[in-house]
């Protein structure tokens, strides 16, 4: 019992990191179309400048700012060069970013060199919120998830049922109507695509200490983001929520069970079968494989199911009108 | 929009091609080269097979280094069946054996994939490919962990004297594939099934309206892409002989993908390019600078930006602009305007790049840098007058071209 | 005349750190060693190949620095490259006879290496992971309080051997202490350990060994710090670079190193060394295997070279067979049946810097190793499988 | 005999009835138009026909036999072929190999990857003839894309009778045009009809009534009356609900 | 000067064709005009150079200011409204949110002599003209019939208030009384006080809504002149407008 509220509780935090990992992910995917795979990379830039700035004036002013200049930054990309590439379609764009994520891992060497850097949580919020059974509740995960869940509201009202966002959704499919009818399309897609960069260096400001802030941290984050957002569904923020939910207590609950298909069919295998003799094809290692190490597999494993079995994610609207 | 060759242009070209890369080996004979041609020739398969998807059928795969990989693996099991003497194939055959491999796998995943397309396909791809990644990890006796399954590609006895032991043996037999795959998929093209593959990435419905199943279309046309990918892969595990999980991971598919836009679609050796201008970036650049990441990054971004047809879509840009420009006799016009470009991109670009690898042995002064010469002159980070000569020259390649422009309007 | 040596580790990407750091320690130590004649007359010089962490990359080197006429490789990032060389480097010697190429590894710990791979043109003079765990384990048995033991690692060949290791010899010397769990988790990809530190709470471990590096290795000590998990860290990499900033006062006498020699075991040369490092490099010099192997190499290429005047390679190697020095005070010796450098190893405690003993800190964090015990080489050497087929 | 068969089709689509129980007969060798006000159904009609919507109830029979539920591609090898409103071509496809794409499948030379193309006779020669009939001759090799509405419209047509299906249905094929165009698509029509069966949708009266042999007037998703020109016109029912001011125009 | 829109040697280009080759005239306010001639003769492309979504030389003059060259959306605030050939619904929002589309965003049009005395379009006037919009309002607009489609284009375009309607084809694909309820539509526009340019196949639609008349042929204007001009001008019509 004690054993599976603490699973809980750490599913649960970890999930709304994702979530908060891959929220401005889900914006600028679902409402500009744009795969950014510079995403991961302006999380990393995030987490730097938060450490910066909290060395210089301390902790609540990183917060602060690394979000303001991440946005910055990424309007200053969607003006000055996804603006032109737009009509070139996703993939172009998918490549631009990817070929941003290089150039940024870089700068950030440059200017804070190649080695982990000792970002630690502030000492306001160092200490326990609560302890369950013997193991405590940091304050810190407390605020990670008061912070995530302030993103999803500050989302649903940019996402959801006001003007700008109808024109966003137009936009989509048909930018050049949209204009004609005497929106400022582009303007709208600067500010989209800077809230999305801005959440990413929000999550990063506040998960930079969490976890290790160096170089690597970008690629680490990896593609999880992405199968959050196409597992929960393009367009979705819910579904991303749930998406990121569901994961992330997948594989807190997998890590910690040592089940194994071996286990499963014992029943059914004779003994010397189970042990070795299938060795020599890799059945023996697919058999004594235990859960805890599928756990990296198993999002993709619900990412692929979902794809085939519907395709437009957990919540996505499937957009597709003959 | 897609440029063909007239058929005789096509032969023609194809024959000074192959006769390039059959006496390349002999200009060049030191190791390093043929390791250096080969591996070219591996990537261009390689990216020829992924175009097969991208460029003919409209398909975007995350993925795509899964149907390589798979394919080595197959390829170093099977040499090793061969010198444990448990199968008697020669060995220039693997690659064969690697392709049907990836044809398999191809098969069997693009069971699933084939029933979407779009973006849908590509996350599938994606999906897959993550999956059997991480999944190799889980199986040490078939992938042999990290360390990867090793083979000896010399084995048996040499047939005709040829042991495959040398490399340049090695890379003749890998030119022969590369010319034989290469030929192959252009025939491909001119085929019903490339021009419905073609049509399929314009308008799926619309085909299916033909009597065409745009499934079965996305199906076959992945299996062939699949089977050549193998190829590659299979190409790769002689020339290495050893097959490790990288050979399966995303940052091999990501880099077909980028290096096959590079080199654009709108020529059928587009891809090819693109896989020339990869191995160069991996082997040279590397080695020469630290910044090479940073080099890479900005040429996918400015390609991007400058080229979307890629590099070969400038070429057919720039070739279509000196046939006007013959048409309405003024090629010289042309010829002074491109060299002028071309100055000011020099001035630009060398200026950036000194500037750049100043700053990186200012920043990083412990690590060990080879020294800056350019037409003699010395650049040290040390030292002031380098910075603002490299700043001058930066400076000058802006202002150049921006009189150009300007002069152009 | 000067032996030309290739560094064919990772200069980019995530793992350039390490390989920069033992390349720069690499080029400090044939520093001293040409300008004090260690070698006589001939000069060893090292030059940096960036393998990106990528084997075929490291393969593709191998080819382009045999052209260039090396004939001494070196690589120490990473078992995987590493059993990949030997492999290669066997055939290339095989095909290119007179062309003989010598692996020196300064870091690649896998056994097999030494084992069942083993090659005569492989050297390590890192100590291998069955060595380091012959060492932890002995230290572990001494101490009554270890009951229960924990293993986790990444879930790839060194994870594993650590693992396989570990059990063993705990069954050997304390029967009863029980391993209460086993985890192989996958490598570089976890980001909240969290789930990890609750299983061994429950499994009610006092002890955790764990062959980790890198982040994972950080990761999982910032979590038990973060869970307050009161079981000690018994670790191989906690001193590799970039872990120390990372797990920060987190480890504070929680996490041990077991590992060959670090500053902080005094030795005149030693601490003259480390300290010329750091004014030279702003770095720790944490790679001291590059002083074993520069050491012992230049004593090889003199005895070679009395054999003859120029200096064959494969001379070097034969003579490198059974070489001894004296590595900061304490003999060390290669073994000729497997090529596997023996040497004194220490477990050590991870603590604040106090002027008297723990003298130097690790990345500027105030932090430092503190030597619990020292073995002697004969307590680690291990018994090996290796028929080693010579020229 | 009859080629096409409707029998109590019925299409609901969330609470809206598209189509409450059509019946409707396409004999062989006969010019049907189909005509309604907007929205009455007959683009769908069209999609349910051919495969492109499912039908919530009913029968299809296409030369006897049952074609509901069928995959479109299904249903057009079975020797049907349409037309679309809005046209919907390969756009960056040559208005050749347009052409070529839609003969193939009939030309047997479908999937072919072991020989050329421009080997594949039959598909050439169609594509050719089917090139000279729409007159695109000069535009033969520019994209489909570029070319006019009127033109894309045509080829569109060109399209759908390359298969040289036998039962043809064509959506407004003359929407968009200026009477000229107009003339020029009607004698198309009239030629590629020659020997087939023809079910087409058209707003244009003097288009409907010079070309059907009958005509089925289609209002709110059912047909109210399918009969010879003259009859139609002189149906009341037909005047009230559609024909009424259609002179006036 | 009352010129609601002026062109003066407009040309337009798709990349290396060249579509347009100086097109003159201009449009005073509250005046419904119509853009005749062939298929392919330019009309669409005309009306999309006004919008300022194809390449373009010289001038465009609306109210007196220069608008070539602006961004659309400029042009549209400007208050000029377009109903694109193909009306470009937002398929996969609702009836309703197409329309909402339509009213500009806190943006109030250009003032012209006309604006003030205009009765302004709402949401419910919208669905008084078209009743067929207000029962599919919840309905995906893609699914919508052409003729329905048609119709919430044009609503769509009324509700953001334009002084000047550019209209390409309003009639393709409906049926005779829809047309005629169009037609009706029109007028009601046009005694609002908007100007209308019409591209219209149907000439004698175009003759019964239109005061005057412009023939597009080889992308110039061939013909500029009223009804009865146009009507005795038998010769001219034979080779522009028919064969
Ligand atoms: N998927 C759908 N969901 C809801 N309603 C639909 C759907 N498809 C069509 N409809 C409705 O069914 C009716 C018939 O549409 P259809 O396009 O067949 O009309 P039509 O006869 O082709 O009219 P037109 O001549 O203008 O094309 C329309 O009112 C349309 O709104
Ligand atoms: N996207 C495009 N690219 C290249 N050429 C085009 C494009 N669109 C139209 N054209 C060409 O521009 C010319 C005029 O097109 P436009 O659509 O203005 O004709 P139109 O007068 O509107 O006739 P209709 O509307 O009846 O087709 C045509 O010859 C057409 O081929
Ligand atoms: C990078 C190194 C810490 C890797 C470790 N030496 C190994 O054997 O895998
Ligand atoms: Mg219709
Ligand atoms: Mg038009």
């Amino acid at each position: 019992m004690e054993f599976f509220l603490i699973n809980l509780l750490n599913g649960l935090s970890y999930g709304l990191l994702l979530f908060m990992l891959s929220a401005g992910l889900t914006l600028i995917f679902s409402m500009l179309g744009v795969l950014n795979f510079a995403h991961a990379s302006f999380y990393m830039l995030g987490a730097y400048l938060g450490y910066s700035f909290s060395g210089l004036w301390g902790y609540w002013y990183g917060l602060l700012i690394a979000p303001i200049i991440t946005a910055c930054l990424g309007m200053l990309v969607e003006r000055f060069a996804l603006r032109r590439l737009h009509v070139q379609g996703q993939l172009a764009e998918l490549l631009f970013t990817f070929g941003l994520a290089y150039v940024m891992l870089e700068i950030v060497q440059l200017i804070w060199g190649k080695l982990a850097i000792p970002y630690r949580i502030p000492d306001a919020l160092q200490g326990t919120l609560f302890t369950v059974y013997s193991s405590p509740f940091t304050i810190y995960r407390g605020f990670v998830a008061v912070l995530a869940l302030a993103m999803l509201g500050l989302m649903y009202l940019v996402l959801g049922r006001t003007r700008i966002g109808l024109v966003i959704q137009a936009a989509l499919t048909q930018p050049r109507m949209v204009e004609a009818l005497g929106h400022n399309v582009p303007r709208i897609f600067m500010w989209i695509f800077g809230l999305g960069c801005g959440l990413a260096g929000l999550a990063g400001a506040v998960g930079g200490n969490l976890l290790v802030t160096e170089p690597g941290m970008a690629a680490n984050v990896g593609s999880i983001i992405f199968v959050v957002i196409v597992l929960g569904g393009i367009g979705s923020l819910s579904g991303s929520f749930l998406a990121s939910m569901l994961i992330a207590l997948l594989q807190t609950f997998a890590v910690t069970s040592d089940l194994s298909l071996l286990d499963v069919f014992k029943p059914f295998l004779s003994a010397p079968l189970a042990a070795d003799n299938v060795g020599t094809f890799g059945l023996s290692g697919l058999l004594n494989l235990r859960l805890s190490q599928m756990a990296p597999v198993l999002p993709f494993i619900i990412l692929l199911l979902m794809l085939i079995w519907r395709p437009h994610g957990l919540f996505g609207t499937k957009s597709e009108v003959n | 929009m897609r440029y063909q060759f007239p058929i005789s242009a096509t032969v023609i070209s194809a024959i000074t091609i192959s006769a390039l890369l059959l006496l390349a080996p002999l200009a060049f004979s030191s190791n390093a080269a043929l390791n250096f041609i080969t591996q070219i020739c591996i990537t261009s398969v390689f990216a020829l097979s992924f175009n097969l998807l991208l460029g003919q059928t409209g398909l975007l795969s995350f993925g795509h280094a899964v149907y390589s990989g798979l394919g080595a693996f197959a390829a170093v099991h099977a040499m090793n069946r061969i010198s444990e003497g448990t199968w008697s194939l020669p060995i220039s055959l693997v690659p064969l054996v690697a392709g049907l491999a990836g044809l398999f796998f191809g098969a069997l995943f693009g069971w699933l994939s084939s029933k979407k397309s779009g973006l849908t396909f590509s996350m599938i791809s994606l999906g897959i490919g993550e999956l059997v990644f991480a999944g190799a990890a889980m199986f040490p006796t078939i992938f042999g962990g990290e360390g990867g399954v090793s083979a000896n590609r010399v084995s048996g006895t040499a047939w005709l004297g040829i042991s495959f032991g040398p490399q340049i043996e090695v890379t003749y037999l890998i030119i022969i594939w590369t010319l034989l795959v290469a030929g192959t998929i252009y025939f491909l093209t001119l085929t019903p099934l490339g021009k419905l593959a073609s049509a399929v990435r314009e308008n799926a419905e619309r085909l299916a309206f033909l009597g065409f199943d745009p499934r079965w279309m996305r199906f076959l046309m992945l299996c062939f892409s699949c089977f050549f990918a193998g190829v590659a892969g299979g190409l790769s595990a002689l020339h290495f002989e050893i097959a490790t999980t990288d050979n399966l991971s995303m940052l091999r598919s990501g880099s077909i993908l980028l290096f096959t836009y590079i080199g654009g679609t709108a020529l059928f050796l587009g891809p090819v390019l693109g896989a020339v201008l990869a191995i160069v970036m991996s082997v040279f650049l590397s080695e020469i600078t630290p910044a090479w990441q940073l080099y890479l990054g900005t040429l996918f971004m400015l390609t991007v930006s400058f080229a979307p047809q890629g590099i070969s879509g400038l070429l057919v840009t720039y070739s279509n602009a000196i046939r006007l420009a013959i048409h309405q006799n003024r090629l010289r016009i042309l010829m002074g305007l491109s060299f002028a470009y071309f100055a000011a991109a020099a001035l630009l670009c060398s200026g950036a790049v000194i500037l750049i690898e100043l700053l990186y042995r200012w920043r990083f002064p412990i690590e060990s840098f080879r020294e800056i010469v350019l037409l003699g002159a010395h650049f040290s980070a040390q030292n002031n007058s380098s910075w603002a000569s490299a700043f001058i020259l930066f400076g000058l390649g802006i202002f150049l071209l921006c009189s150009l422009r300007k002069s152009q309007r | 005349d000067t032996i030309k040596i290739a560094v064919i580790d990772p200069m980019s990407g995530p793992f350039a750190p390490v390989g920069l750091n033992t390349f720069n320690s690499f080029k400090f130590i044939a520093d001293k060693a040409n300008t004090e004649k260690w070698a006589g007359e001939h000069r060893i010089v090292f030059d940096a190949f960036d393998n990106k962490a990528g084997v075929q990359e490291s393969l593709s080197l191998l080819k382009t620095v045999a052209d260039k006429g090396y004939r001494f490789v070196t690589q120490g990032t990473g078992s995987a490259v590493g059993l990949a060389l030997i492999d290669a480097i066997n055939k290339h010697n095989q095909r290119n006879p007179g062309k003989e190429i010598i692996y020196l590894n300064h870091g690649s710990i896998d056994p097999d290496m030494t084992n069942s791979k083993c090659s005569f043109w492989h050297f390590r003079f890192d100590a291998n992971s069955d060595m380091k765990m012959e060492a932890l384990t002995s230290f572990m048995a001494a101490d009554k309080n270890i009951k229960k033991v924990y293993l986790i690692g990444q879930n790839y060949s060194h994870g594993q051997q650590v693992a396989r290791a570990a059990k063993a010899y705990l069954a050997r010397k304390r029967p009863d202490i029980q391993i209460v769990g086993e985890d192989l988790h996958p490598i570089a990809s976890v980001k909240d350990f969290s789930p990890y530190i609750n299983k061994i709470k429950a499994s009610g471990a006092d002890a955790v060994i764990t062959g980790n590096w890198g982040t994972d290795l950080a990761l999982l000590i910032k979590a038990g710090k973060e869970m307050n998990l009161n079981a000690n860290f018994y670790t191989y990499y906690a001193s590799s670079t970039g872990v120390p900033t990372a797990m920060g006062e987190a480890g504070i006498d929680k996490v041990k190193l077991i590992g060959y020699w670090h500053p902080n075991n005094f030795s005149k040369l030693g601490s003259a060394i480390t300290q010329g490092y750091k004014e030279q490099y702003k770095d720790d010099f944490s790679s001291t295997s590059t002083y074993a192997m520069i050491a012992s190499l230049a004593k090889a290429m003199t005895i070679a070279s009395k054999q003859s005047a120029d200096l064959d390679p494969v001379k070097i190697a034969f003579a490198l067979e059974d070489v001894q020095i004296d590595f900061f005070g304490t003999p060390a010796s290669m073994r000729k049946t497997d090529h596997q450098f023996q040497q004194a190893l220490y477990v050590s405690n991870w603590v604040k810097v106090n002027g008297k003993d723990v003298r130097f800190d690790q990345e500027n964090t105030g932090l430092g190793w503190k030597t619990l015990q020292k073995f002697e080489p004969y307590v680690a050497s291990q018994a090996t499988s290796c028929q080693m087929k010579r020229p | 005999m009859n080629v096409l068969k409707l029998d109590q089709v019925k299409l609901r689509i969330g609470h809206a009835e598209i189509l409450r129980g059509v019946n409707l007969e396409l004999n062989a060798g006969e010019r049907l138009a189909l005509i309604g006000p907007n929205g009455a159904g007959k683009s769908s009609l069209f999609n349910v026909i051919s495969g492109r919507q499912r039908c919530s109830s009913g029968q299809i029979y296409l030369r006897e036999k049952s074609i509901v539920g069928l995959t479109p591609h299904k249903i057009i090898r079975h020797g049907l072929s349409r037309s679309f409103q809005s046209s919907n071509l390969f756009s960056a496809l040559s208005v050749f190999d347009n052409l070529c794409c839609a003969a193939m499948w009939k030309a047997g030379s479908a999937y072919t990857f072991w020989r050329r193309l421009s080997r594949q006779r039959r598909v050439i020669e169609t594509a050719e003839r089917i090139l000279t009939l729409l007159d695109l001759q000069q535009r033969r090799s520019d994209l489909a894309g570029t070319l006019t509405y009127a033109e894309q419209k045509t080829l569109e047509i060109g399209m759908s009778v390359a298969g040289d299906a036998n039962c043809i249905l064509l959506d407004e094929p003359t929407a968009g045009m200026n009477r000229t165009e107009t003339n020029k698509m009607m004698t198309l029509i009239r030629q590629i009809s020659a020997g087939r069966s023809l079910l087409m949708v058209e707003h244009d009266m003097q288009v409907v009534f010079a070309l059907a042999d009958r005509i089925a007037v289609m209002v709110q998703g059912q047909i109210i009356a399918c009969d010879t020109p003259e009859r139609i016109r002189s149906n009341p029912q037909v005047q009230a609900a559609y024909l009424s001011d259609w002179t006036a125009t | 000067m009352n010129h609601l829109l002026q062109l003066n040697n407009l040309h337009a280009y798709y990349g290396q064709s060249h579509i347009l080759r100086g097109v003159n005239f201009d449009i005073r306010p509250a005046e419904v005009v119509a853009l005749l001639g062939r298929n392919g003769a330019g009309r669409s492309t005309c009306l999309k150079a006004i919008m300022g979504t194809v390449k373009t030389e010289g001038e465009i003059h609306y109210c007196g200011k220069l608008i070539s060259g602006l961004p659309s959306f400029m042009i549209a605030q400007a208050g000029i409204g377009y109903v694109p050939e193909s009306r470009e619904i937002f398929a996969n929002l609702t009836v309703e949110q197409n329309l909402l589309l339509g009213i500009k965003l806190g943006i109030k049009p250009e003032k012209t002599s006309q604006a003030e005395n205009k009765n302004k379009w709402q949401l419910e006037d919208a669905y008084t003209l078209f009743p067929i919009l207000k029962e599919r309002s919840q309905t995906q607009a893609g699914v919508l019939s052409g003729g329905e489609q048609q119709m919430l284009a044009l609503a769509r375009s009324l509700l953001g208030n334009p002084d000047l309607l550019l209209i390409d084809e309003p009639t393709e694909g409906l049926a005779p009384q829809i047309i005629q309820q169009l037609l009706d539509v029109f007028q009601t526009i046009k005694q609002s006080g908007v100007a209308i340019l019409l591209v219209e196949q149907k000439l004698n639609l175009a003759l019964q809504l239109a005061d005057r008349f412009i023939i597009l042929g080889h992308g110039q204007t061939v013909f500029n002149g009223s009804r009865e001009e146009l009507q005795n001008n038998i010769q001219l019509r034979k080779e522009w407008l028919e064969i």
